[in-house]
């Protein structure tokens, strides 16, 4: 198992690539439903002050995955 | 006082950071910069290394003098620097509060941009702390200088340019003494030179502190009365 | 906010814009309580004395004196201008500009009761980008209530506003009168003040030449 | 879901309101796919896939950074589509996808330069050779910060999109051009280029860690832009209801 994580001697450069490709993807993944579940939340916020006019917009996203 | 002198810094810090801030623009325009020093002069890297704090440090104060018009133009523009100008803040006050808005901003992201950048322009290892400090040390010299510029312009159409043009004289010290610390560690200089710079950049620095303020106010005052 | 006995006095002064001479020889004065409102056709000056008044444009020859003397602030530290530009940042909330003035003029910590008499209390989080013309000048004029200042320098504050909102600025200027404080206005519009002195700047501008 | 024949669906796809209810039913089954893919394609990349002779173990490194290279290209030509599209057939949506599409490719774009730096390293000794692939991407890189720069700063969503949308059907113009150029630099300084990404021919045993890392990258891709879109629909509908609540 050691000589697996040893790489070849190219650890140093082999596992950055995938921890970085793990961070990029994660903080992508991270950011976008963030984002996502920010607005969702704002709209419902000013749509309860606006009254229901926009209720039907509300009532068509079911949360996703 | 204080008081004032802390909103005016935090304001421009928040306003800074919120709606596309200047800072961001400031390191945009120094990777490009930096990037197309290399597709002129060609991928030799022993060259570039050669060229790399020089290049580096011009790369800095293109920057540094990309963001000055905005300085006072955005407040004059909507009317924000009656306000500033009719306060217990003393002009002076309120031009360094600017500088260190616009250092904070500006002048410390670019200072952190540098070494990932010297990257790029295959810069010695060895060369990344003594430019870094020389480029901590240096910096808040371009912010306060640049109000200068700023505040002889403001109102003027078209006064970025001109801006960065009253200015660049006075940015030359900071340059050569910045370069002059940054290589020093590197290529063979005479030992002394290395201490010699930073001592000198320093002191440019510390002159600034007082000089921009005060001829900034001077130039505000005689601009906008 | 009461403030006492306080004057204001100008004598012969005098104005130039670039090469020509807006008026000279203007002297006035204004008493702690009394309200005064200049009149006269477009270019006549009016906002250039308000400017010299404030300090932001610079006195060519006479005097403009501020009574009590106080020495721990300038003249212009002592006034308010409202302008033709309300000095806001569109990228900032009602709130946030509100508070950022009250910290700059050393005022009170608590601005809702300024945006409160403006009625803008519902819109403070909102950014001012968001608001319209009217809400904008509402928010400059809010500025006049965040730190207690004795004379107020209004250059067509009613510009924009809705019929409420001047009702409610004319309530507000009543009350800094009362308080002892004084008011230079340039407006067209008849605010009706009580106590309101006019004056008419074409009397003393020099005829400009073609 | 009824049966809907392709140009239906695409054409349901375009008002938000459908577009909503329908990128929220298949983005759960997408993500599922996603990380099947990402995860099928870890195990070959990492654990069952031979060295390869030459480069040794840090062939690994590649992919990654083929992949995200493709999908960084692939990014940049989604967002002019769109653009176009927005401006010719001022389409709804289009400028919300080209808009949601940039962070995405920008953020792969910088996965390939970093880890294509990482795979130069022990090759060439330093971390940054100006090979006419690094340098090319590094210039994709700048066109979309540009883009993304200017969305930011245009504050009316409206003209944003019609300044962005040219913004990049000028930038993918440019790119073959400002590669062709990069090649021809690169060769005026360099007669023979050191190194060939990702080798001459790809032996079998690679290819299918390779082609794994791309689909699951792809899939990635789609799903978010998805997720970005309905977030960026929801931004414009509270920047709307911001404006109507001023004007009460």
């Amino acid at each position: 198992m050691a000589e697996f994580f040893f790489m070849g001697g190219y650890a140093a450069y082999v596992w950055p690539v995938y921890g970085l490709a793990l961070l990029v993807v994660v903080g992508l993944v991270g950011q976008s439903l963030l984002d996502y579940r920010r607005q969702l939340r704002l709209v419902s916020e000013l749509e309860s002050k606006a009254g229901g006019r926009a209720r039907r917009a509300a009532r068509t996203h079911r949360s996703d995955a | 006082m204080r008081r004032a002198f802390s909103a005016v810094l935090m304001r421009d810090l928040r306003l800074a950071t919120r709606a596309g801030g200047g800072g961001g623009m400031a390191v945009f325009f120094f990777l490009i910069v930096v990037t197309i020093v290399p597709l002129g002069i060609g991928p030799d890297l022993n060259l570039l290394a050669m060229i790399a704090p020089g290049m580096l440090w011009v790369g800095l104060l293109l920057s540094a003098l990309l963001t000055l018009d905005r300085l006072f133009q955005a407040d004059f523009e909507d009317g924000s620097m009656d306000i500033l100008m009719m306060g217990d803040l003393p002009l002076e006050a309120l031009v360094a509060a600017k500088a260190v808005g616009h250092w904070l901003t500006t002048g410390l992201p670019l200072v952190i941009a540098a070494p990932l950048l010297g990257l790029l322009l295959n810069l010695d290892e060895s060369a990344y702390p003594p430019l870094m400090l020389a480029m901590l040390l240096g910096s808040p010299a371009l912010s306060f200088l640049g109000t200068i510029g700023a505040a002889l312009t403001v109102g003027v159409r078209r006064g970025g340019l001109l801006a960065s043009l009253l200015v660049m004289p006075f940015y030359i010290p900071v340059l050569i003494f910045g370069v002059g610390a940054a290589s020093a560690a590197t290529s063979a200089m005479p030992s002394g030179v290395y201490g010699q710079s930073l001592s000198l950049l320093g002191a440019v620095s510390l002159v600034s502190l007082v000089v921009g303020p005060v001829a900034a106010a001077v130039a505000l005052r005689a601009n906008l009365r | 906010m009461s403030h006492t006995a306080t004057s204001l006095t100008i004598t012969d002064l005098a104005c130039e814009r670039g090469a020509r001479r807006v008026f000279d020889g203007l002297s006035l004065s204004l008493e702690g309580g009394e309200a005064l409102v200049l009149t006269g056709p477009n270019g006549v000056g009016k906002s250039s004395l308000l400017r010299q008044i404030a300090g932001l444009v610079e006195v060519s020859s006479g005097s403009i004196s501020l009574a009590p003397a106080d020495e721990d602030h300038p003249m212009a530290a002592r006034l308010h201008y409202v302008g033709h530009l309300d000095a806001l940042k569109p990228a900032m909330s009602v709130h946030e500009t509100a508070r950022f003035w009250a910290d700059f003029y050393g005022g009170a910590a608590d601005v809702m009761p300024a945006l409160d008499a403006f009625d803008l209390v519902p819109l403070a989080t909102l950014p001012v980008a968001y608001l319209s013309a009217g809400q904008k000048r509402r928010l400059g004029l809010s500025r006049l209530l965040l730190a207690s200042r004795v004379l107020w320098l209004l250059d067509e504050p009613t510009v924009g506003l809705d019929t409420a909102s001047i009702e409610r600025l004319k309530g507000l200027m009543e009350a800094h009168l009362e308080g002892g404080g004084m008011i230079m206005a340039a407006t067209h519009l008849d605010l009706g003040l009580a106590q309101a002195r006019h004056f008419n700047l074409a009397d003393v501008a020099r005829q400009v030449t073609a | 879901m009824s049966t809907l024949s392709t140009s239906q669906r695409l054409q349901a796809f375009a008002n938000p309101t459908r577009f909503m209810s329908l990128s929220g039913r298949i983005l759960g089954p997408m993500a599922a796919v996603t990380a099947l893919l990402l995860l099928s394609g870890l195990y070959f990349a990492l654990l069952d896939s031979p060295p390869d002779y030459q480069q040794g173990e840090t062939v690994r490194i590649m992919y990654v950074h083929v992949p995200s290279a493709w999908l960084a290209m692939m990014g940049y030509m989604i967002m002019a589509g769109a653009s176009a599209i927005g401006l010719i057939f001022r389409h709804p949506l289009a400028d919300v996808c080209a808009k949601s599409a940039a962070p995405i490719g920008a953020a792969f774009t910088f996965l390939a330069l970093v880890t294509g730096s990482l795979w130069g390293k022990p090759m060439w000794g330093t971390w940054w050779v100006w090979d006419a692939r690094l340098t090319s991407m590094l210039i994709l890189l700048f066109l979309y910060l540009g883009y993304i720069a200017l969305w930011a700063t245009i504050e009316e969503p409206a003209r944003a999109a019609r300044g962005a949308a040219v913004l990049a059907l000028v930038g993918a113009l440019n790119v073959p051009i400002i590669h062709y150029s990069v090649v021809w630099w690169n060769t005026l300084h360099q007669p023979a280029s050191v190194f060939r990404m990702g080798g001459p021919t790809i032996a079998a045993s690679m290819l299918t860690p390779l082609m794994l890392m791309a689909l699951g990258f792809t899939m990635l891709f789609v799903t978010l832009l998805l997720v970005r879109m309905r977030a960026e629909i929801l931004r414009r509908r509270v920047r709307g209801l911001l404006l109507a609540k001023a004007d009460m």
